[in-house]
């Protein structure tokens, strides 16, 4: 029965963990994409722009992303569209983090002072070069550590995609724990490797946010 | 002929009328100091001047052009008029020359080059010509204030707003900042100015406006005005502040 | 489409699905409740608190937001029987959302701590209050306001994620909807109602946090 | 008609489990593997086709067929009148013997000893099914959500008593652990069907022909033998 | 016999010696008023006094017992001295009744009741009776002040600090709160302030300190010190002031 060896379990674990980082990589690059998409509507003037894109933060907020994915993958397919369960996975990460990183960079843009919206109008800016030259360039240096801690979330909420098929790391380690019986070395392992890809990423928010404070203190 | 008209201007914000009916001409070369007590609406008529805050009745208009709220007509007038602040509102992302630089570039689409001639002369003239590339969080308030003054100059207004520019800064860099404001009245710039510096407001201006409860309550030349108050409240208000 | 809805089930499951609201309900509440608390403790041992205490509170923030909560619940529900501890899947599951929620909630008050105007604190101890009494009476509640936002945006992803809750058959909303998919093949159906009933919840537990903001935090905070 | 399809495509696919052992589980390359697979193989052959496995769990594995993301399920499948009328089952392709399971100090011999007891049961599994219907109302059900849910949990103490299949708990007792769970009583022979999606009678009598088939030239025997340990029983 | 004693009190900030050996005593019922230089270590020292600094060299003491460095013996010290800040520092979640009862309740365990009633007369006695129940952002900058004095009393020190208590505030505000101290001295509490507001110094305080680079310059009653300044530091320092 068991023919698996430690090594086996690990070299099996960290293949299966290649998928965890590009589904990371995917859901965060273009979760990133359409959030800011959706932030610009979100601060732009107009109705429509910001109560669409409040209730798409609530809806995504709002319910759990297993449920999500799953509606992604199985709702279109009883539609009759035919997504693979990678596009799946896909977009429904994509779309789960959009919704976060839009409130996110939302704060951060928001905290810039109105005293730059003022300035920068009375200058005779128009909306989108205020925002290109004046607010952007200072939002994206505080958005940067709030927006890597969020790239943590968006690693561990890849484990969900087993619930289409996909066997990235938490599903691994289940199956093998199915075939070994050893669920403790295998937990272990999983913990271990997301540990691995997560705490640098924790850690490097912290540093960049420690020296934004320091660079603040300056002003 | 005036090069600032004002007329029965009325602001609300919601329920409160800030601005109750202003009527004041500003002709060319002017300089007028707009006091009055915190409330009474001095920042709101400098707003709505410059487009920032939209009026609900009146009319303004600006070397003939009337104030109208769409971004056409807005930036035409920006372009025209320059606004300083209280809080300087530097882009702290930027260095001091390139404050200076950008709405050049990016409103009126002057080459680099050119900008940059622009901003070294616009700086040179506000005494910070060795500061160019320094950061604003590098700068003393008064310093910052003076590339505020720099960077809407280089936009070339025939008209400059000025709101409280020495009100946030230590006593000791006041007069650094208000030695250029003179000297910009020398040289001929219309300048509208809320300020609490009244011993200034003798010196330079031509006219002082006594704003109270959203009107002009009294206005006229500064001899006039200071030493023989009309109105209980601008005694009051005199009084108080000396 | 060629699929024919079908909600005749809820007829017969919805005592399934109300047990599984109060599940997770009740989870939210006691694993709101306790794990603000425990990170409330940690944001102070973290800021405040003795020097040897503070790698001890950071090695357990960093190992709980750096996994993900699923290995978490496993360790506490499979793993510490082992140990001799030994939990109902409730009581586990309790635990784990106190856990997970202590890590993150730590770091979110410790900022609004490290917010607070040095002159609170020495306020406080010029009238002779010691560093402890300074921090419970002085410094905790408009730290708390402060970041009361981030607080109850994070109570509601732990709701969120209390979802997992489920492989341990704790018997929460998530189970309902995987156990009646389980036995009438209605899982859209199911998925879908739970998902309805997610936001719903989220929707009130969000107004209800925002409330009782509004209840202990009755005055705006100079900065 | 999905029979035409999948023979117009020359593939069918088949939801497999991976999580379930001796029916569905992975070897060291993380290929699939059990009774479940080897059947899919043999149906695949008989149609002439490729054959496209897809792992699934006991979540996903309906919403895969319905969703026409797989042609058929054999993932162990028990049949209930609730289920009929949502997917259609062909004949039976596998015995499943159930039971429940417990250390030696544990004194139970029938359905009516778990009374107070804490059984575990992966849900939506056969046994199940069976369990609900069977066990007094004072027995504690815990469901899982999968088989290593419930064997993790009846190895960490966590509950006295198993419902699963004779096989799994031989699984379980090769490894030879702390608490070797004994037979307790059969709760039922309870076979395991093929399910595919409702409307398709030219699929299902063509897998119907092929189990038929199976059975009597003793490709079927073979796989039980393989996985099972047991020649098929007389009733399949 | 003094009240407080310091004694060759010496404070370094890393490589900065900003107290280098400071002595002075003040009798019970002194009023006494630190002036300087910005940066001169006027908060350093009085800080030191408050325990908020602990001192590397020499010794304070107050009403006869030594300052040390430990929580039970700083506790004690600050039952004794009250404190008093440039920012007010009144906990803004509390309303002002409650700010003066805190510290009571939590410190000296005073029941509640009693603490209330302490509260309402002290709050009254700074003029504030009717604020009880107001929040701090709802005072006036002057009021909250004087909330934070009432607050300090509460206690029933035997001497307060004050340092620059009224620096913060807008001009027309400063006279209040100034009041109430008059009115603290008059009643023969024992009080150290450093005050910028030398029109005041001369008027109430018994003896003047004038410190300079973390030295005592001069000392002495204040017709002396400023009508008759020895050193040129002095000198100079009240010529700029005036
Ligand atoms: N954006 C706004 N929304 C609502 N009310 C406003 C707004 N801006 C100003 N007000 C109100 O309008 C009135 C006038 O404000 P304004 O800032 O023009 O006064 P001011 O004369 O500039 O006073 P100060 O000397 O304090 O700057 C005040 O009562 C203020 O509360
Ligand atoms: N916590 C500290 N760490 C390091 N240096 C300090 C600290 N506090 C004060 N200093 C330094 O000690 C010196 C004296 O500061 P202090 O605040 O006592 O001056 P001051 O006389 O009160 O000045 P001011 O009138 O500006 O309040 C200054 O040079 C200051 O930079
Ligand atoms: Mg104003
Ligand atoms: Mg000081």
């Amino acid at each position: 029965m068991n023919e698996f060896t430690t090594w086996d379990i690990l070299r099996n674990l960290l293949l299966a963990a290649r998928w965890t980082v590009l589904l990371s990589l995917v859901s965060f690059i273009g979760g990133g994409l359409v959030g800011a998409a959706l932030l610009f509507a979100r601060i732009g003037k107009g109705r429509i722009g910001p109560t669409f894109v409040k209730a798409y933060v609530e809806l995504f907020q709002g319910t759990p992303l297993l449920m999500q994915l799953f509606l992604a993958f199985f709702g279109l397919g009883l539609f009759g569209v035919d997504v693979p369960a990678w596009l799946a996975a896909g977009v429904a990460l994509i779309l789960w983090s959009a919704a976060f990183l839009t409130e996110i960079w939302r704060g951060c843009v928001e905290s810039i002072a109105r005293g730059q919206w003022e300035a920068s109008s009375s200058l005779g800016m128009g909306y989108l070069q205020q925002m290109r030259h004046v607010i952007l360039p200072q939002a994206l240096r505080i958005a940067v550590p709030p927006t890597v801690g969020f790239s943590v979330q968006v690693v561990k909420g890849t484990a969900l995609t087993s619930i289409i098929g996909f066997v990235e790391l938490s599903k691994a380690g289940t199956i093998v724990t199915n075939a070994t019986f050893e669920p403790f070395t295998v937990y272990g392992l999983v913990a271990l490797i997301y540990f691995c890809l997560c705490w640098p990423l924790s850690r490097s928010s912290q540093i960049l946010e420690r020296k934004l404070n320091v660079a603040h203190r300056n002003h | 002929m005036s090069l600032i008209e004002i007329t029965e201007v009325k602001k609300r914000f919601g329920d409160n009328e800030v601005l109750k009916g202003i009527n004041i001409d500003v002709a060319p070369g002017e300089v007028v100091a707009i006091i009055g007590r915190s409330g009474s609406g001095k920042s709101t008529l400098l707003r709505c001047i410059n487009g920032l805050e939209a009026i609900d009745e009146g009319s303004i208009s600006v070397a003939g052009a009337q104030l109208l709220p769409d971004e056409l007509h807005l930036k035409a007038l920006r372009l025209k008029v320059g606004m300083i602040f209280q809080q300087f509102n530097l882009f702290p992302h930027l260095t001091a020359g390139r404050n200076v630089m950008l709405s050049q570039m990016v409103v009126k689409k002057t080459p680099k080059a050119q900008a940059e001639a622009m901003a070294k002369t616009m700086l040179e003239r506000v005494g910070l010509g060795h500061k160019f590339d320094a950061y604003p969080d590098q700068l003393s308030g008064g310093q910052q204030q003076r590339v505020a003054i720099a960077r809407a100059l280089a936009m070339q207004p025939i008209a400059l707003l000025c709101d409280e520019i020495t009100s946030a800064l230590d006593p000791e860099l006041v007069s650094e900042v208000l030695a250029v404001v003179k000297e910009l009245a020398g040289e001929g710039m219309t300048l509208m100015m809320v300020t609490h510096e009244m011993r200034f407001a003798r010196d330079v201006c031509s006219r002082v406006v006594f704003m109270h409860q959203g009107r002009v309550h009294e206005i006229g030349p500064p001899e006039e005005v200071f030493a023989n108050p009309k109105t209980p409240e601008l005694q009051q208000f005199l009084g108080v502040t000396h | 489409m060629n699929y024919a809805f079908d909600y005749g089930w809820l007829l017969v499951y919805w005592p399934v699905l109300v047990k599984g609201i109060a599940i997770t309900l009740e989870l939210t509440l006691v694993g709101g409740a306790l794990g603000v608390a425990l990170g409330i403790a940690c944001a102070w041992a973290r800021a405040l608190g003795p020097g040897w205490l503070r790698p001890f509170v950071a090695a357990y923030v960093e190992l709980i937001r750096n996994t993900p909560f699923l290995i978490q619940l496993f360790f506490i529900f499979f793993g510490l029987p082992a140990l001799g501890v030994r939990m109902g899947e409730l009581e586990a599951a309790n635990l784990a959302m106190v856990i997970n929620l202590g890590a993150y909630g730590c770091e979110i008050i410790r900022a609004g701590i490290q917010a607070t105007p040095n002159g609170q604190f020495e306020a406080g101890a010029s009238l002779g209050m010691s560093r402890l009494q300074t921090f419970w009476h002085v410094v905790l509640i408009p730290a708390l306001q402060r970041i009361w936002p981030a607080l109850s945006s994070q109570i509601v992803i732990v709701m969120l994620g209390s979802a997992a809750v489920s492989q341990i058959a704790a018997e929460d909303l998530t189970f309902a909807a995987n156990f009646i998919q389980s036995r009438t093949f209605r899982a859209f159906e199911s998925y879908f109602v739970a998902t309805l009933i997610y936001l719903v919840l989220a929707i009130a537990l969000r107004q209800a946090l925002r409330g009782l903001g509004w209840t202990l935090f009755p005055k705006r905070t100079a900065r | 008609d999905a029979l035409a399809t999948v023979e117009a495509n020359k593939v069918i696919r088949i939801a497999v489990p991976q999580d379930f052992p001796p029916f569905g589980t992975v070897g060291a390359d993380m290929e699939p593997k059990g009774y479940d697979v080897d059947m899919a193989r043999l149906i695949a052959d008989k149609l002439g086709v490729k054959l496209e496995l897809v792992p699934v769990t006991s979540a996903n594995r309906i919403p895969y067929l319905q969703t026409n993301k797989v042609d058929l399920v054999i993932s162990s499948l028990g049949k209930n009148a609730e289920r009929e009328k949502v997917i259609d089952f062909t004949t039976a392709y596998a015995p499943f013997f159930n039971g429940v399971f417990g250390p030696a100090d544990v004194a139970v011999t029938d359905a009516a000893g778990l009374a107070g007891k804490t059984v575990g049961v992966t849900r939506g599994a056969v046994e199940d099914l069976e369990l609900t219907k069977i066990a007094p109302a004072d027995t504690t059900i815990k469901r899982y959500e999968d088989n290593n849910g419930t064997i993790s949990a009846f190895l960490s103490g966590q509950v006295e008593l198993i419902a699963t299949g004779n096989v799994v708990a031989a699984a379980i007792l090769e490894r030879n652990p702390p608490k070797k769970p004994e037979i307790k009583f059969l709760i039922k022979n309870s076979p395991c069907y093929i399910g595919l999606n409702k409307n398709e009678p030219a699929l299902r009598a063509k897998v119907d022909e092929i189990i038929a088939g199976a059975k009597k030239d003793g490709a079927l025997d073979a796989i039980a033998q393989k996985w099972l340990g047991a020649k098929l029983p007389a009733d399949i």
